[in-house]
């Protein structure tokens, strides 16, 4: 468990380092942060190198209960565990993490909040290797959570800007939206499983009432809806790309966003008992991953189409899981990991040469960065599907599982399945068409801005290529029988029932159907070159413009943003407002009434002070005759 | 028969007493009243407290309320000022009769058909009855009584006299306020 | 021997305010402090001890009304003990440098030490009168501090606010009294120890609903609970800082103690029947605080609304009557005065910079023109809407854990309501606070204060107080069961769990 | 003879001295009007003594008491009606009402203690 311990505590120590001396010492900044990282991704290779060795000959895990918090009720366990998913998940924040150190050495030169920012990152990054690692609902909260709040500060890094502001408050308000729904279902679950141990609660997944699963479930899925952008929580993560590019990259392409998918996975048994939360999460995918999609063909924003893409991404993967397929959504996590963070460093290389995040400003960018132009496509590709790049068989992987969930018996209701199929395919083809139209628009035809533009610093470079590599090969990984579904060995249902594994045979393995791959292919091909077509007749122009009346309704994003508002912005502030109204209109003024009431009483009683001794005698007389009359009369 | 008539005269000039506007007719009434509570204790057999009533209340009081109404330089003649405020008038007969109310009904209530017996040679009110009660069992209270009268015969006196008055302050200076 | 620890305790700091109040004028102000720092330090130590000894006095007072000096310290009231001796501590030091604006800190001084006899006395009386004698002995300095020490600018509203202050809580301690007069008579003795034994035995129903309600409402008016919180928004606002920090930081404390250790166990069947009340009024508190904060101008009120929010949920945890809500009620208790007594601290330092707290003059920049102060807020926001890993979760969560599953007895239905309309609770607290920190710590600085060049960062005298509070959050945001391993054998014993 | 007789004599002479010294305003007249209530006193001790038939006439002693002290009363109330007569003009009671009253009632006032502590 060594390697543990330090993977969760070096980038915490490298953080605190930074907050405490970055101010005083900006020259330690740069190395403490970027060790910090490079120490956690040794440090969760050796865990991961186990796995795979392990996987052929059964399951890897091993697990250390550190500590327990009495609470009065159930204990909270500082319980860690490490096994396949959780190491390779690991590896992948490790790279990631490292990836973005590196490039925001050059990417921030010369920000006098280098320091900060850095210490934030290393933060973040051990909060989310708590989260991997957690074996305790609530520590596993506490990462969560942390990385959400260090997610609000680097959102917010540039804190001038009005709309970094605006972006970081309402990405912290609406994950903490999903969060409270996540605290419930801890609750639900812990407390029906008598621990808040994850692997406790998996094993005791089957014993469960049908209606405590679905309730607990559903909760938790507001997590993780919350924290990995799914409708109807997503329109944090488009507005997220206000914070620097790296951090787009790290958090809100790789890894936090991840986080929500890597829940489900850590407690599949547990979903896999409640097939209404299934079906819920399969339309819950569907709506995403086709709406993401569609927004994402009009934005203007290069980072915007990349959040977007992000959001249909993560609905892959949420589909895959609603599916009945754990390891395929595991898979396009991890490629998704690797061409997002490559596509978001290549978009900040982008961004940083031309000073602009608007596509309708760049073009023609192809000779003079070609590097990033490469990279880039190397990463389109894999978002696409197209094979042999790394997006093609974790995207086939998800459509195989609903295929086979759709056709015969699954853990979801086929006509669920059979959605996510659907969708999924038409998703591809829409994919396509908003990725074509980005590498267009952004590397081909003249330069439209103009800035002599040349290729980015070494530092921001080489992570590009060393990420390229994963995304392009990292799908022949799922490939191999005793691969990656092996390595992973994650607790799936098979036709007949929920297995907890044979250790002997602990997986089985990625199903990619042949129908499915080459409706997927043409579908894709499909819309490569309809926008191709739309593109060659007017190479400047935008080809989204040919949506005409359809294009206001995507580049918003089907105003969700402003049904909100609507909903929830505006009634609130109106109850704020009441509540003041209501505070020194009632609450205050019946204190203050209660004193001046109190006060002009007693000046009534002051009044009967007139001084005349006749009428003070006629009060005492009467008062006696009535004491004698009441005496009389009660006795 | 003899006492029915004398409470009546009692109380009917009572009631002039407290309701004449000539203030001096008020004293005179007074006297009226005074004499026929005498005549009551006369009838009661208390004949030395019926004495000493008409001595002291009829001779002396009333006298003296007639210097102090003279002092006070009071109207000759009806006059409206003798009474308060009508509110007042109203509140008091209230009160008044509220008062009368509930002495009546309890007396009546514990005391009807009590008897004073005054037949028989009983008559303890004799002058020399009650010298010997007095000066028998009441002595201690009767000298401190006397005490008393001395006290309030010096009181009086370092009251109305001027030049020891405690208020040295003239009477014109102070017309003002 | 340790049977004089606890009045030595009380001793000491009463007898440096005594003479500090009654000093002739010309001890120097310098030397005034000092002396209040060491007294205040000494007062600490002793408190370390004591905490440490848990030694406990028990003597004859007022033997013809059978009252005894009945004190002593468990796993209830040693945090507050501590959390009470180490602000003040703070509150002196930081005196130091900081003096008040109305001058005098001979008289501040001395008078922040009698306050701390009376809280102190309150979290380690065991004899209800004693108690109720500690309870009340509060609120006469903080009266003067409120009213003398207050704010400058404006001299009516802040002895208005003095008055509405004791006026209310004197209000309260009245019921209170009745409440414990009761209790007391009923049951034949004023011992907290032997009444505790007792559980509410020789009670009937009718005397126990009677007498929670009234002890419940003379400490929910202290605590401040919803609807009786009028008077804390104003003491806030006027109170100087070292006045606002104990007054969040402690007094609010002693109605949530006082209910924890009276109330509840003494008569345990009173609770049960108003605790589905006390669970609403609590739930209408946090949601009515945070939704008020939303629209505050001044930075100090905002901070005093936020308390009404924070104790609605220590309020909701004893109105779950589970030893998990408790021990949540207790946890947000220690947690709320050390983050609120940041934020106090903090807001003081950032009024004394610009000489007023309205968020529209003060606009944004804080970042930007002081950065270490702006860092510091952010830090203190952060940790008041409760992240997990800093010391306010763990009180929320316990708490919320307690209503999903109430006592037995109680309606869990209804709980669950609560727990839930809690849960919307805490994300419009999440909300006031980013929007607070977007007002004020984040943008550009306004030209207002631009120009004001002379303005300094965080003082090394105020990074020393305030870094041991900031410590204080972490570890126990990151160790729970640094204060729950305390806590929780005492209130399941208590509750007879 | 009945003992009611006496009895409500002594009654009514009270209630009328009641009236006339709530509803008098010249104060000899007020002084007169006690007098008949010390008289309707006086009678009831009588007429309960001889009731009684007490031996040591305790009734009878004490309105001899009463007697001498309403004497006492008159001449000191006397001298204290001269007194005011000469400082003030007048012998009517209601007016005579430096006691009153005399601040008009307002809402929550700043109270000059409120004052002095905030200067």
């Amino acid at each position: 468990m060594t390697p543990v311990y330090v993977a969760v505590l070096a980038p915490f120590l490298a953080a605190v380092a930074g907050f405490f001396t970055g101010g005083r010492r900006p020259r330690t900044a740069v190395p403490v942060a970027v060790s910090g990282a490079a120490v956690a991704l040794l440090a969760v290779l050796w865990p991961a190198a186990q796995a795979v060795t392990a996987g052929a000959t059964g399951r890897y895990g091993d697990s250390a209960h550190l500590a327990s918090v009495p609470t009065g009720t159930l204990p909270i366990g500082v319980d860690l565990r490490v096994d396949g998913l959780a190491a390779l998940v690991a590896v992948a924040v490790g790279v990631v993490a490292l990836a973005v150190q590196v490039y925001s050495v050059a990417y921030l030169k010369g920000d006098p909040r280098y320091s900060s920012y850095a210490a934030f990152v290393s933060l973040f990054t051990a909060a989310m290797m708590l989260v991997v690692f957690a074996d305790d609902l609530l520590v596993l909260l506490v990462g969560w959570e942390v990385m959400g709040v260090c997610s609000y500060f680097l959102i917010g890094h540039h804190w001038e800007q009005p709309d970094a502001q605006r972006s970081a408050v309402k990405a912290f308000v609406v994950t903490r939206l999903g969060d409270v729904g996540f605290l419930f279902g801890i609750f639900t679950l812990g407390v029906a499983a008598g621990s808040f141990r994850i692997s406790h609660a998996v094993g005791e997944a089957g014993r469960l009432s049908e209606h405590t699963v679905t309730v607990a479930t559903l909760l938790l899925l507001c997590g993780v809806v919350g924290k990995s952008a799914q409708f109807p929580l997503h329109v944090w993560l488009p507005d997220a790309m206000a914070g620097p590019t790296p951090i787009s990259a790290l958090i809100h392409a790789a890894t936090m966003v991840a986080a929500g998918i890597y829940l489900v996975a850590r407690l599949y048994p547990v979903f896999l008992a409640a097939p209404v939360t299934l079906a819920v999460m399969a339309v819950i995918a569907c709506v995403t991953m086709l709406g993401a999609a569609l927004a994402a063909l009009a934005q203007d924003d290069i980072k915007r189409v990349l959040a977007y893409s992000t959001v249909s991404q993560l609905a892959y993967m949420l589909a895959a899981l609603a599916v009945g397929s754990a390891t395929a959504a595991v898979f396009h996590l991890l490629t998704h990991a690797a061409f997002k963070a490559l596509l978001f460093l290549a978009a900040g290389s982008v961004i940083h040469a031309v000073g602009t995040n608007l596509l309708r400003d760049m073009g023609g960018l192809r000779k003079a960065m070609p590097v990033t132009f490469a990279t880039m496509t190397v990463g389109l590709a894999a978002l696409t599907g197209l094979p042999p790049f790394s997006g093609y068989f974790s995207k086939e992987a998800v459509l195989g599982a609903a295929e086979e969930a759709a056709l015969h018996e699954g853990p979801v209701a086929s006509w669920a399945a059979w959605l996510v199929l659907v969708v999924g395919l038409l998703t591809i083809a829409v994919t396509a068409a908003y990725v074509t139209r980005l590498w267009l628009m952004t590397f081909f035809d003249a330069p439209r801005s103009g800035i002599a533009v040349h290729e980015s610093s070494p530092a921001m470079r080489w992570p590009l290529v060393v990420l390229a590599v994963p995304a392009a090969l990292l799908g022949f990984a799922g490939l191999g029988h005793g691969w990656l579904p092996h390595w992973l060995s994650l607790d799936e249902r098979v036709p007949g029932g929920i297995t907890p594994l044979d250790p002997a045979f602990p997986a089985r393995p990625l199903h990619i159907g042949a129908v499915t791959s080459v409706l997927s292919i043409v579908l894709a091909l499909g819309g490569f070159a309809a926008v191709l077509a739309v593109w060659r007749r007017a190479p400047s122009r935008d080809p989204s413009l040919r949506l005409q009346r359809l294009r206001p309704a995507l580049e918003e994003a089907f105003w969700v943003d402003d049904l909100y508002d609507r909903l929830f912005v505006r009634p609130v502030r109106l109850a704020a407002r009441s509540v003041r109204w209501t505070d020194d209109g009632v609450i205050g003024a019946a204190v203050a009434g209660s004193g001046t009431e109190a006060t002009r009483v007693a000046g009534l009683l002051r009044r009967a002070q007139a001084g005349n001794v006749q009428t003070y005698l006629t009060g005492l007389l009467a008062g006696v005759v009535l004491l004698a009359v009441g005496v009389v009369t009660l006795t | 028969m003899l006492f029915a008539l004398l409470g009546v005269v009692a109380v009917g000039s009572g009631v002039l007493v407290v309701t004449t506007r000539h203030l001096v007719h008020a004293a005179l009434w007074l006297v009226l009243t005074l004499g026929a509570v005498a005549g009551c204790f006369l009838l009661l057999s208390a004949e030395f407290v019926a004495w000493v009533q008409v001595l002291i209340y009829v001779g002396a009081v009333v006298v003296l309320l007639l210097f102090g109404l003279m002092l006070t330089r009071a109207p000759i003649g009806a006059s409206d000022e003798l009474d308060s405020s009508r509110g007042q008038q109203v509140a008091a007969a209230v009160t008044a009769a509220a008062v009368a109310g509930v002495l009546v009904a309890s007396l009546v209530d514990s005391f009807r058909g009590a008897r004073i017996d005054l037949s028989g040679d009983h008559v303890a009110g004799s002058a020399r009855q009650a010298g010997e009660a007095i000066f028998g069992s009441w002595v201690l209270p009767f000298e401190v009584l006397s005490l008393l009268l001395l006290a309030a015969l010096v009181g009086a006196i370092v009251l109305s006299r001027r030049d020891i008055s405690p208020d040295p302050v003239p009477l014109d200076t102070r017309s003002g306020d | 021997m340790t049977g004089a620890l606890i009045p030595l305790l009380l001793g000491i700091p009463l007898a440096g305010s005594v003479a500090l109040l009654l000093a002739p004028p010309r001890l120097g102000d310098r030397v005034a402090v000092r002396l209040g720092v060491v007294t205040t330090g000494v007062t600490a130590l002793l408190a370390c001890w004591v905490v440490a000894v848990e030694p406990s006095t028990d003597v004859a007072w007022v033997p013809s009304l059978g009252l005894r000096l009945h004190l002593g310290v468990d796993g209830i009231s040693s945090p507050l003990v501590l959390l009470t001796a180490g602000l003040t501590l703070l509150c002196t030091v930081y005196s130091l440098k900081v003096l008040p604006e109305a001058g005098r800190p001979r008289g501040l001084i001395g008078l922040l030490l009698l306050l701390e006899v009376g809280m102190l006395g309150t979290f380690v009386a065991l004899d209800l009168l004693l108690f109720f004698v500690f309870f009340e002995v509060v609120l006469v300095p903080m009266w003067f501090v409120i009213a003398q020490w207050g704010d400058t600018s404006d001299a009516v509203a802040r002895v208005r606010a003095a008055n509405t202050f004791i006026l209310y809580t004197l209000l309260g301690s009245a019921v209170m009294l009745l409440g414990i007069l009761l209790v007391g008579f009923k049951a034949g003795t004023f011992d907290i120890e032997a009444l505790t034994e007792r559980g509410g035995g020789g009670l009937s129903h009718g005397v126990q609903v009677l007498a929670f309600a009234a002890l419940a409402l003379g400490f929910a008016v202290k605590t401040p609970m919803w609807p009786l919180h009028s008077w804390l928004p104003d003491a806030h606002t006027a109170a100087p800082t070292v006045g606002s920090v104990l007054l969040a930081g402690v007094l609010l404390k002693m109605g949530t103690y006082g209910l924890i250790r009276i109330a509840v166990p003494l008569v345990p069947d009173g609770a049960r029947t108003l605790a589905p009340w006390l669970g609403a009024f609590a739930v209408v508190g946090i949601l009515y605080g945070a939704l008020a904060c939303l629209v505050q101008r001044d930075l100090k009120r905002l901070i005093a609304f936020s308390s009404v929010g924070h104790m609605g949920f220590v309020l909701l945890g004893i109105a779950t009557l589970t030893p998990v809500g408790l021990n949540g009620a207790l946890f947000a208790n220690v947690a709320h005065g050390l983050i609120t007594g940041l934020l106090f601290f903090l807001a003081g330092a950032i009024k004394d910079r610009h000489h007023t707290a309205l968020l529209d003059e003060l606009g944004g920049g804080l970042y930007e023109r002081l950065p270490r102060l702006g860092g510091l807020l952010a830090f203190a926001a952060i940790a008041s809407l409760g992240l997990p890993g800093l010391a306010g979760f763990w009180g929320e969560m316990l708490t919320l854990l307690g209503a999903f599953d109430p006592a037995a007895g109680l309606d869990r239905g209804y709980y669950l309501v609560l727990m839930a309309l809690a849960g919307i609770g805490v994300v419009l607290t999440t909300t006031y606070l980013v929007v607070l920190l977007r007002r004020v710590a984040q943008g550009t600085t306004s030209e207002r204060w631009r120009e004001a060049v002379l303005m300094r960062d965080a003082t090394p005298l105020e990074l020393a107080v305030w870094s041991p509070v900031v410590l204080l959050v972490v570890t126990l945001g990151l160790w729970p069961a640094l204060l729950l391993d305390v806590t929780e054998p005492v209130v399941r014993r208590m509750i007879g769990a | 003879m009945p003992l009611l007789m006496p009895l409500m004599v002594g009654a009514l002479l009270f209630a009328l001295g009641v009236y006339g010294v709530l509803a008098r305003r010249n104060a000899i007249l007020v002084l007169m009007a006690v007098e008949l209530m010390l008289n309707a006193v006086n009678l009831n001790l009588v007429a309960f003594d001889v009731y009684l038939r007490d031996g040591l006439l305790a009734g009878q002693v004490f309105t001899l008491f009463v007697i001498t002290i309403a004497a006492a009363e008159i001449g000191l109330g006397l001298a204290i009606v001269l007194l005011v007569f000469r400082n003030r003009a007048t012998v009517e009671l209601d007016g005579l009402t430096d006691l009153r009253e005399t601040d008009p009632p307002t809402a929550l006032p700043v109270t000059a203690d409120e004052q002095a502590v905030a200067t």
